[in-house]
């Protein structure tokens, strides 16, 4: 079969070299210049320690990637637990709003956040013209509208994976559960929750390394004044052209990113979680 | 007093087709009862009713004295063995059988004791231990049975319990449950679409079609003495030869033949059913009341049995079966031969 | 079965409302500005026919979308059809490539093409020192650094969709052609190749629209040069503050969005496609 | 001479385990051979070396006097009939059809009178427009049937066909192709799992087990003088009682009961086999060359046949099958009854 090896080799052989030229070597790229600009060496990499705006910064992406984890993994659940019970006519429009956002530019949901929580918005005159306050809220252009703006985003990624996850759980588990003698809240509790572990596993890991990496959402609608690590990258290459802090922020996100991955598949089937 | 009863029963959907209609089913205490019929039947509705996972539209529903028909599923106290056996993944072999236990808060050394019998029962044990995925087929609807029985119900459902298992296991698990029920003598009902592990395994059978129960009778008796066409066709192969019944048991054949049959119907058309293990051939067929000419066309090797392909009475498909007996003679494609079947093989069914 | 009815409505109502309230709302909202800023009427949507430099725009952001999908379908195309012939480890080795992408922060991405390919990167570096060419070539700040980014985004998309596709193909098929006399040629040509049109009519229509509304890449690598539509909008939303004309963009990209997936449900069963 | 031959043909994938090994076959011109044996015994390695999917590792193939061993799959020339089917879901069913006839280059006109006949053939005629997707299961497998025969190739393979139809479509597809190949007279190789199936179909059927042919021949003579345990117990049922075989044919079970046998092996330990269905029960067992006593233990009714289980020679699983033929007596539980069988029907097999 010498013909068949030479015609496989043919097709695989410069796909694979395609894929590495375009992902692998720019990020190699970058972890070069992360150690060699302005000079050689773990200089940049110091900064982590030392300087207090990056410091700052990195705590709040943090912070705020830890709380759009957890508020997504709450309603992301409900809401794909609702998917799973509604009929499929229902389970049809839930899961076209949901698939709505990977369609629109987050550009375009970004604005329509903001001019939907801004003090002359909609939502402020309503509550402001009911009576419910007195002076229109700040819901954006502070963390408050960019945990909203950010829990939107990451949302659909936490409800497609715990559905898909969901989705693997056979119905008849719970039925059996249920005939054997346990109440509802008891067949949920003993078998349904300890079975989506790996989609809450999952789904949590995807939003938080997501969030750790955004930029535009936190960028609008922190407008300025919450400083996550991509904008902060972004102002270091773009402004102030410190290419080496740039990158070398870039290439601890990317680290995080890959550890945060490597432990995940430690715990959960990567691969089947994915139904890759 | 019977175990289950069923009293007019009735179940839609959708409110405008019957899954099943006009029920009336009673289980003896003890008794191995089997639902059996082609999917979309009717039998796993009814199972499925009595299990309390579906309400019946109307009608009523008992176990012993108590009407359970609104009774919640987890208050039955039924124990349910599922098609794919729906053993919890994240569960051992033992947490699986303790289940039922543990929710009805017994204390944890009685429930030890209880999975470890269990256990023993199934011949599993010092599996307690494993992981269900890790089981066999055979193994894993070993642990459902336990686990549909650890806690001792009044009532087992199986629910095509064999279905995914290959034949040979399959074969083995039907006399496994079997003797498990005689040794235990709890009342089981059983769903099945396969007719011989129906009749191999049940004290009666059910047949359904259509939503409705057609006949319930022993397993012989069903298939020597079945009052429908539905019934005889359902259950094994048969010879179906429309007629028309005269007085006196008599059906004239479209060709003008005249058989002698045992009458279910009444008088005009009918269709005379005679299966095939049960016509004699040659010398003995002279012997029966009912005797024709046939000539043998094709002869097909089973194995344990022949099955020949005669023409007769005006067809092309009249099947005669034959042990492979010892000293079988040859049987050479081409032969005249003469068949023949008594009265009481040859059943003349209403449409 | 009221009770049953009952805590079915308890809990798919509050999941279908909380979905309605996130990403309906705020879209409802765009496009409600965009027929009321600065006064009522469509006089925005009249500068889509007037205004040259809006003009501009649309094209420029049509061209693009146009190539990228072309290419990423090619090169997306290639890459799949290797997947599948790949060993299992192979496979894995590519998916992981492919993967990639979805992880990293779109903006690291951008600015490691940037300095992959700038007039003093390895690229340029690269062909000068080997003496093919004398002077660095322009490859970022232009429409060949936006098309090469957006290639590199969209990539992933295409051979996500089309490996779905090709993964359904029954490879007995393809066997089948050929015990019955086809060359492997005849065989693609007649029974692989249309199989998989499904799958570059979904590729092909999700590049084509995520690249319609995209912001990051062309805005980066653009170098403010290349305007697309989304960064049209920034720049008359955050700078300019003309909201009406930025959010009259903003739906059109929606609408047109909106109408492409409309299109394409008519053509093939999307649900199928993404094995929703 | 052989329509097909295959000599000293070994087949490994990863260089160390045999998929087949030492393989001599041949295949008569004309005739219906059937491969069969469990999963992962060859057969289909066997066949998708004579398809061209795979190259043997040693050894060749010949078709007629030609040596494909190394001629592409397209080149061959041989109709293929896959598990499930296979049809192109972008064609009609007439394009199906028609598709090789087209790579070949065929006339339009002459491809439109063909595939018009293929269609009569397997009587689909009026469904040429039909998309693949809209046919039952049988309907499809008469499209693969017809799209391999079209082109008048000298031999055709068929790999479990008939595997995803359910019991009933089954028998009735499995006369259909059998009435076809008497008929066209063409080569038939099929790969089969199921025994019954290669029973009733083939005129020899070839036993695999582990990468080896075990047996070939004709299915009576294959169930009825197996030369090995494997062959028996693969094929139908068998009481299979270990002993020790002495001079003149004389088999002494554990128990010390004497049995005559027909001896396969030599001298030493070997299992003898006897067919349940060649078992006498009562008067007619003492009329056989070996006779013992037993008790009945249990009866199982399958319908066409009755299933008893006897304690006999030391063993609680003795089985013996009968027809359930007109006039049976009844048979209780708990009595004793003598079993006996001829020498002829009792084969000492090695090991």
């Amino acid at each position: 079969m010498p013909s068949a090896t030479r015609s496989y080799w043919l097709i695989v052989l410069p796909a694979l070299l395609m894929l590495v030229a375009l992902y692998l070597v720019p990020l190699a790229n970058v972890l070069v210049i992360s150690v060699t600009d302005p000079r050689p060496g773990l200089g940049n990499y110091g900064l982590l320690f030392t300087s207090s705006s990056v410091q700052k910064a990195l705590l709040t992406t943090l912070r705020i990637a830890a709380i759009t984890t957890l508020l997504a993994l709450l309603l992301g659940y409900l809401v794909a637990y609702a998917m799973r019970a509604a009929s499929t006519q229902k389970q049809r429009l839930m899961l076209f709003c949901v698939l709505l956002p990977f369609w629109i530019s987050v550009l375009v949901r970004s604005f329509a956040w903001i001019a939907l929580l801004g003090t002359q918005g909609p939502v402020n005159a309503f509550l402001v013209g009911s009576g419910l306050i007195a002076e229109p809220l700040a819901l954006v252009r502070n963390e408050t509208g960019v945990l909203i703006g950010m829990v939107h985003v990451m949302l659909p990624y936490a409800i497609l994976t715990l559905y898909a996850n969901m989705r693997g759980i056979d119905a008849g588990l719970v039925a059996a559960a249920r005939s054997l003698g346990a109440s509802r809240l008891q067949a949920f509790r003993m078998v349904f929750l300890p079975l989506t572990r790996p989609g809450l596993i999952g789904a949590g890991t995807l939003v938080f390394i997501l969030s750790l990496g955004f930029y535009v959402t936190p960028a609008l609608l922190g407008g300025g004044k919450v400083l996550m690590i991509a904008e902060y990258v972004a102002v270091q290459i773009n402004d102030t052209l410190r290419w080496g802090l740039g990158t070398m922020l870039a290439a601890t996100l990317m680290i995080a990113v890959l550890g945060a991955l490597w432990a995940l598949s430690r715990v959960v089937d990567v691969k089947r979680l994915f139904g890759a | 007093m019977s175990a289950v009863r069923f009293i007019d029963v009735r179940k839609s959907y959708d409110g405008k087709v019957d899954a099943v209609r006009a029920l009336n089913l009673d289980v003896a205490d003890g008794e191995f009862l089997t639902l059996l019929g082609p999917s979309g039947s009717g039998k796993t509705t009814t199972l499925t009713m009595l299990a309390g996972f579906e309400q019946p539209t109307e009608g009523s529903i008992f176990i012993g004295a108590e009407d359970i028909t609104r009774v919640p599923v987890e208050k039955r106290g039924i124990g349910m063995v599922f098609q794919n056996y729906a053993l919890f993944p994240n569960m051992t072999v033992g947490e699986n059988i303790a289940f039922p236990l543990k929710v009805r808060g017994l204390a944890r050394a009685e429930i030890a004791e209880k999975v470890g019998r269990a256990l023993a029962m199934v011949r599993l044990e010092g599996l307690a231990d494993r992981r269900t995925l890790q089981l066999s087929g055979g193994q894993q609807q070993r642990v459902a049975v336990a686990r549909a029985l650890v806690f001792e119900p009044r009532l087992v459902l199986l629910d095509e319990p064999l279905g995914a298992l290959d034949r040979q296991l399959r074969e083995q698990m039907q006399y496994e449950l079997k003797h498990l029920h005689e040794r235990l003598g709890v009342t089981m009902v059983y769903v099945t679409h396969d007719q011989i592990e129906a009749m191999t395994m049940s004290d009666r059978v059910a047949v359904f079609n259509t939503g409705e129960l057609r006949q319930i009778a022993e397993p012989r008796r069903l298939y020597e003495q079945p009052e429908s066409l539905f019934v005889a066709q359902f259950l094994g192969e048969s010879n179906a030869l429309p007629g028309t019944l005269g007085d006196t048991g008599v059906v004239t054949l479209p060709g003008g033949e005249r058989v002698l049959a045992t009458a279910v119907a009444g008088k005009g058309a009918v269709t005379l059913v005679v299966r095939p293990e049960k016509v004699a051939l040659g010398a003995a067929a002279a012997l029966c009341a009912n005797c024709f000419p046939a000539t043998l066309l094709e002869v097909s090797f089973l194995g344990d049995q022949l099955r020949l392909r005669l023409a007769a009475l005006g067809r092309e498909d009249f099947i005669v079966k034959l042990a492979n007996a010892a000293g079988q003679g040859t049987l050479e494609p081409g032969t005249a031969i003469q068949v023949g079947w008594r009265v009481e093989d040859c059943r003349a069914l209403g449409h």
